[in-house]
């Protein structure tokens, strides 16, 4: 096998110095009744061109040089090059959990300068290294509200992506944190007086997103006033990373649970994306996650290091604030770097240019049918309700090789024809026009 | 380090580098957008209240100055490409360069997770294919691979057995977890509202089966194994231990963590266990990448199929595949999509180029290393447990304590002799441990200079036990004070700072 | 290096490693090969007399070993990515990496030189596209991109002079070179079958109009210049030294080594250039590569085009792109196929993402440095021609002989300062240079950290003169004796050698 | 400009502290003018990604994914995918020539085992760092072999690939080296008659390639009996470096020119290649190039420096062994990798299926049409002549998506009908016979 470095004569002589005759004797621990003597029912050994071959025929026959116009919690813009460059080299990607920090010191760098521009996009004071992704981040957030107001239920938004809210009851049910969900109005905000009515002394933390899964933007600092009257804390789930590069940050909320694939993580099919949490200083004990923190050395000298362990489970053990280990540090990397490419002027700059393509076709779309939730800003994502079947438009759109906006019959059937489009900078006039008229016809 | 004794590295000059908010200043860039198709709009018009200000504190800095900013960074890392990596538990293997390249084929690495599944079945097929590969290694009926990590594939395994026992009518109360286990054990069963009930481990460094016995009862919905376990001793009762748990109708769930000695040899759906998962990022050689991401997919008997997070995948009547969402029994979703994809794609290209034999061999090399250091190391080292070893091999500090000097100070101290410590104080059944897990991907001449670093080590903690305990001396920052970062957390950069910038 | 002037680099530990040849053992294998589809042969019956015993000591290792070597190597290399590398002459700049990608794109990279045109066209529009890109840049009439290198170019170059005037019935027999130019220069002229004659410049580092017009004559085919010179100094009197040579029926040829001093500014066509060749791995950025490959197309006026290598790129009537390889005068083929197409690619990329603006302000930057350099370090190194100097300085160790200390060892100590050092004793006119092209990619604080190194350099040839003697101090490995190596050179290993091995 | 890193306030500091006012005045030494007052015309800055949209356009105007029969001196082989990922790092490709060992010895060392590497499998003592290419290698071998043994004139086989002896005439022509050609027999290798009656006291040396152009392999030993008892030199020159996998390396020869493309190298439309010249031990200090020897620092510890420098232009200016400057190092790097990836039994291995390939190719190819030099031994390309003229047939492979043999009319007209046919590991069983059939209709 090619990736094992090791002759016939160098497994000799190794049995030989360990003493014994055949490599089976080291799995005599296993009782013989379980032994597999058979090979396993896997492909046969492959040439690394085969390998390659088979998944470019995967590949294909998947789409490819399609125009997209999905959304929806996973969203497609332009990579620059650098990105996987710079994440290639072994130094990054074939390194471990920075447990070491005297050989580990680029990794922690690296991470230390995500928590700082996540702190900056956010408004928060203090970031973690990651979380698995936006929907497990958003659970935990929740998780973190209750140990940090001893109260246990929590009311979410059921204008937060669906996919979430399952997420966070599937963690929260057997916690003992009953979740209970409010509505959003005529504009796609939330229902505040629903939200008012339903919200106590018992609720521990109130989740939104914005924008919102209807792509509305929410008016964070309203719903901060009437969740911190009642003694709960805001959570502010954001899944499109990039519209804080225009939209205001909502340093209103306690907590910030934001998926952050839009900065330069491959849709790779639904991941490995990353989750990241931020929150104020005064609540960081109670943070999940790993934290990276500056330290001096025995010289004084300025290096980084895994901090505040004693929150988590290697040491916690069950009384830790989470049970993650293994994060999503190489893709909180290629965040970093992402943010790093386009800086303080480029995601301003290229959040512009994404409002301006959705407003563009939000337009277009609303000539042929009707665009919901009008009257509170958006900013890439807008809905549209059709006479006909979406699945229909949408099979009619894919022979033009464009990807229609996701149906929404099956998380909200009472929205009937409507589907959820996004436009990026990687949609053309061309690509949008081209759709919108096969929308009308 | 005029030592003689250190054969594997040098000390050679290395670029230092700032913070990055530390090279920022107004106007530099790193980017360009191509000219806007459709007409501008005016953002704090079109936002209002909702408009941002501006963005701080966030860098401006061209593209050169990134390249060579994360470039310098890198180079302080330790990584596999440098070297042997005996972190043990973690099963640091090399990461084949073919899996990365197709992990980035555009077909796949630019899918959007909602494309209609006619146009997905290329993306459905690399999961489906990896979904049998693991059951056949597992021996398991039906998997997920939703779960993103390992603890992430606990909780979804231990929610499988309460979903399956309530089903029974009664979730029951606790879950049974050895001394030895890893932390995300008990953290896990806490999440799925149990509580923890610690099993010892006999002098074997194995379940005592007495106590086991003694501690099973109706209130219990079982054990959470992993086996080898993390002294790396292949639990060999255990199929006695399935039992008596199965007898009092619980489950065993097994942390599929240290897999990688057993892939090829034996399954564990064949000794007992009902549920299980695995770590892709260590048996199935995904890249760590600095913590991770991972994945692990869980595999269990068919008793616990109807309770797998939705959506599963299935094939349809005329072949194709797709998601299936109706899942009444379901435990809900542990992740938004389908778990780490990336990840699937590289484990499959991992499982691909191995095949049987390959896959057999990697595991036969992983067993062979470790009791090679073993045999080569306990001269030096104290073995606490002296049941063999499988692909791992757990030393104490014992002898060195004579000294003052501790497991942790010989770790630092092997970053002088250019490789990255074992794992340090785990498990905790073992006082002072030294845990060292070589993998298969380490050749005889690295484990020769592994074991020659770690016996001159032995003979400097009883001659010169300083140089060991404030090691390490070779790397450009020495020992950082973690208890002082600990005690003021500063865990940003704020512009204040930027004077400390430039070293 | 406890030097605290030391401020941009550190000692950090660094991996050690044997040659390859010293890792292999029989039966590793860092490949696989698929299934033979055709029936077997036995090479030995059908090769006969042909027939290879075997390949001697050819390596064999595995692949997880073939990525630590190199990685492990790659770690004892500086480079541009890593810093600033002010060569002089040789313009270190940034290299993009989309300009990798492009040139990796299938369609361009798999593409055969001899697959039909029509379905090339892709391949040809990059060279028509570069080629307009580089005649508006020269302000020349025709191009080749067939020479692989700089050296390469010159000879196509003189070779179309040489051509041109045999066409006028006489080749002539002489090719003046000024005293300051690159040992390509002359190296070329007499392969070309021309004698060199030398050429003084005057006090102020430039063509002595004089002494040209002197030298020049029936027997002098033309001019070799490079402009700016390897002073870095603009031949402000460029036009009359044209006129001198063309009065005599002379061609004047231009080192474009420097061009990336006049992008965007100023055109050697307009200011009386015949002939002239382009660095694309010095002026548009392609990677050395630690040696190569380079590119050096010759752009020439309209008399010398039809004497261009063959094939030549032309337009057909239907709007095609095609090689003309019917051309009677040509000088012949340089280089077999088309040159290094590869570097076509990558150059193209630069220019595109430059544009006419970026183009312009990276001449700037590159000027702004070089005079930046040469401002803050006039007070502490001998400024051997006062001439304003354009996108390279030049000094000399004059000062520092005093102590004893040369260019040599100034450089040396450059690299425990983090440095790579600059050109070192060239051009020869100066005794003792130091050549410094600081190129546009670097940023303030770079040069700002290079200018403190060499002046606390300077500090330290006065009070510590053997600190800089025997620098550098802070390499895994030090000062090498390289007339050691030339006397009894080594070049290959043996397997006699193998005992050196693991160091 | 995103690759410049200057804020426009860093250029004002740095004009202030210069003491100007406007960049132009540093640009005052050029004549006013020469000037240039207008923008270059070349495309406008564009943004990455409409870089990459440009050379997608290209690279799709190119073939791709076809089936290729052609080799010609530029040869299909599979490139394993560590090459890429290994010379992709910043420190070999972003590194200059290794005038400065110390911090120079990954690209050193890795130099020292190509230059090993070449003379394991040419069978010659010494080999240097890289030549441009395979062509301008066998101009400078003529050269070399001038200055050796001091006679002027040279003999090369027409069986030698064309443009190879087109550049050598380009090279020599000014030099007073006069190259006249000798033929090829039935079987495709050198007419030695022919040879014998033109070799001389004045000629310097005999150029010959194997496998020849024609896909022959020569007899190298009784060639070199022939021009050794001239006491001319024997020059083998190599295009496909494969060969040597499984062909008796040229041991006779004096100086073996060698194309290592084959190694790993892409096809890249004919460049960037990498040539090689291995010769004796004793002829060294003629030979033109860099060289990388051992050497030992001021501890006695090993390391690799360039040395023989008085060879070069540098130093030596007219009177040096060549003018050879820049090489083609990262290329030299690249074939390293590759030969040390399939090694002592890969590189076998590989040719025996490329051998395997030819043959069945040719077997088939001789049902329908005439396979040319039969009964001398062939490595991975052959002959055909056929009725129809070879272009009609690769017009009729072009629908296909195969791409036919090299039609030989333009360079070796008295074989009418003929086309050189290449057969690599890369050729499928399927697009022989694909080919074949075709060729037959
Ligand atoms: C034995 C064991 N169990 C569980 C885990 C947790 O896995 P992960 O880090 O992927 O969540 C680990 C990883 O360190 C482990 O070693
Ligand atoms: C002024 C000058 N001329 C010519 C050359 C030779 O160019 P190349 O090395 O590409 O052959 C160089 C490169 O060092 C140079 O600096």
């Amino acid at each position: 096998m090619r990736y094992l470095p090791k002759s016939p004569a160098d497994r000799q002589q190794m049995m030989r110095e360990i003493g014994i005759q055949s490599i089976d004797e080291l799995f005599a621990p296993i009782p013989a009744e379980y032994r597999l003597n058979r090979d396993l029912k896997v492909p046969r050994q492959m040439a690394e061109s085969e390998v390659i071959d088979y998944f470019r025929e995967c590949a294909e026959a998947n789409a490819a040089g399609y125009g997209v116009f999905l959304g929806a919690g996973a969203y497609r813009h332009y990579r620059p090059v650098v990105i996987d460059s710079l994440i290639s080299r072994g130094e990054f990607f074939t390194a471990y959990t920075p447990y070491q920090p005297e050989i580990s010191q680029g990794t922690l760098q690296a991470i230390f300068e995500f928590q700082t521009m996540v702190c900056e996009l956010t408004g928060m004071e203090v970031a973690n290294a990651s979380m698995y992704d936006g929907s497990t981040g958003a659970a935990e957030a929740i998780m973190m509200a209750v140990r940090v107001n001893g109260r246990k239920s929590a009311l979410v938004a059921r204008s937060v992506h669906p996919e979430y809210r399952e997420v966070m009851s599937t963690y929260s049910q057997h916690q003992g944190m009953p979740i209970a969900e409010f509505g959003f109005r005529e504009n796609g905000r939330v229902d505040m007086a629903e939200l008012e009515k339903k919200i106590s002394e018992e609720t521990a933390c109130v989740l939104i997103q914005s924008p919102n899964f209807l792509g509305v933007i929410e008016d964070v600092a309203a719903i901060a006033d009437l969740v911190h009257k009642k003694g709960a804390l805001l959570i502010v789930s954001i899944a499109e990373a990039l519209s804080l590069g225009i939209v205001k940050p909502p340093a209103e909320a306690d907590i910030v649970s934001m998926e952050s694939q839009s900065f330069g993580v491959p849709l790779g099919y639904g991941g490995p994306y990353a989750g990241v949490m931020a929150t104020k200083e005064k609540f960081v004990r109670q943070m999940p996650g790993r934290l990276v923190g500056e330290a001096k050395d025995s010289n004084g000298k300025r290096g980084f290091v895994l901090t505040l362990a004693t929150r988590e489970q290697h040491i916690r053990r069950e009384k830790a604030t989470s049970n993650i280990c293994t994060n999503q540090a190489l893709i909180a990397t290629m965040a970093t770097i992402y943010m790093t490419i386009y800086g303080r002027e480029g995601l301003k700059e290229l959040a512009q240019q994404n409002l301006a393509k959705a407003a563009y076709a939000a337009q277009e779309f609303g000539k042929k049918a009707k665009v919901l939730f009008q009257g509170a800003p958006r900013f890439n994502e807008f809905v549209v309700q059709t006479q006909e079947d979406p699945y229909d438009i949408n099979n009619r759109l894919l022979e033009k090789k464009l990807i229609g906006g996701l149906p929404l019959k099956r998380f909200y059937p009472e929205l009937g024809n409507a589907a959820l489009w996004c436009c990026t900078e990687m949609n053309s006039k061309e690509q949008i026009d081209a759709a919108v008229k096969a929308v009308g016809q | 380090m005029s030592n003689n004794d250190i054969k594997k590295a040098t000390r050679h000059v290395i670029q230092n580098e700032g913070l990055i908010f530390e090279k920022s200043s107004p106007g530099k860039k790193g980017y360009r957008l191509p000219p806007l198709d459709v007409p501008e709009v005016d953002y704090k018009k079109a936002l209002g209240q909702a408009a941002r200000e501006d963005l701080g504190n966030m860098p401006e800095v061209s593209e050169m100055e990134i390249i060579r900013h994360f470039t310098r960074l890198s180079t302080w890392n330790y990584a596999i490409d440098l070297g042997m990596y005996p972190l043990g538990s973690c099963t640091m293997k090399y990461n084949a360069r073919v899996n990365e390249v197709v992990a980035r084929l555009g077909g796949l690495a630019e899918a959007h997770p909602y494309q209609p599944e006619k146009i997905s079945q290329g993306a459905l097929r690399v999961m489906k294919t990896l979904a049998d590969c693991l059951l056949d290694i597992t021996g398991m009926d039906a998997i997920t691979l939703q779960p993103a990590a390992g603890a992430h594939g606990e909780m979804t395994g231990i929610l499988l057995m309460r979903a399956y026992l309530q089903s029974k009518g009664n979730p029951r109360k606790k879950i049974l977890i050895p001394d030895s286990a890893h932390g995300t054990n008990p953290a896990t069963a806490a999440i799925c509202g149990y509580a923890v009930e610690n099993l010892k481990s006999n002098a074997r460094g194995m379940v005592d089966i007495e106590a086991l016995s003694a501690q099973m009862n109706e209130d219990v919905a079982g054990l959470m194994l992993t086996n080898p376990n993390t002294l790396g001793i292949f639990e060999q009762e255990i199929h006695k231990i399935a039992d008596i748990l199965h007898d009092k109708g619980g489950l065993l769930y097994m942390d599929g963590a240290n897999m990688n000695a057993l892939v090829g040899k034996t399954r564990p759906g064949d000794f007992g266990v009902d549920v299980m998962h695995l770590n892709l990022h260590k048996t199935f050689s995904t890249p760590h990448g600095g913590g991770g991401p991972g994945s692990g997919p869980v595999a269990c008997k068919k008793v616990l199929e109807p309770f797998l997070p939705k959506p599963v995948l299935v094939q349809r009547p005329d072949g194709t595949l797709g998601f299936d969402y109706n899942r009444p029994q379901s435990v809900g979703r542990v992740r938004m999509f389908y778990g780490n994809f990336g990840m699937h794609v590289r484990a499959l290209a991992y499982t691909m180029a191995n095949g049987p034999d390959g896959l057999r061999q990697t595991t036969e090399d992983a067993v062979l290393n470790a009791n090679y250091i073993r045999k080569k190391l306990e001269g030096d080292y104290d073995l606490p447990y002296k049941s063999s070893s499988m692909h791992e091999v757990v030393f104490s500090d014992h002898r060195q304590n004579e000294k003052g000097v501790k497991t942790g100070d010989i770790a630092k101290r092997l970053i002088d002799y250019g490789f990255h410590p074992y794992t340090v104080s785990f498990p905790l059944v073992v006082h002072g441990a030294l845990m060292i897990e070589p993998t298969e991907s380490e050749s005889l001449e690295e484990l020769n200079l592994f074991i020659d670093a770690m016996k001159s080590i032995a003979r400097e903690a009883q001659e010169d036990p300083d140089l060991v305990k404030n090691a390490p001396h070779s790397t450009r920052v020495s020992r950082l004070d973690e208890t002082a970062a600990a005690r003021k957390p500063v865990l940003r950069w704020k512009p204040a700072q930027a004077k400390s910038a430039g070293e």
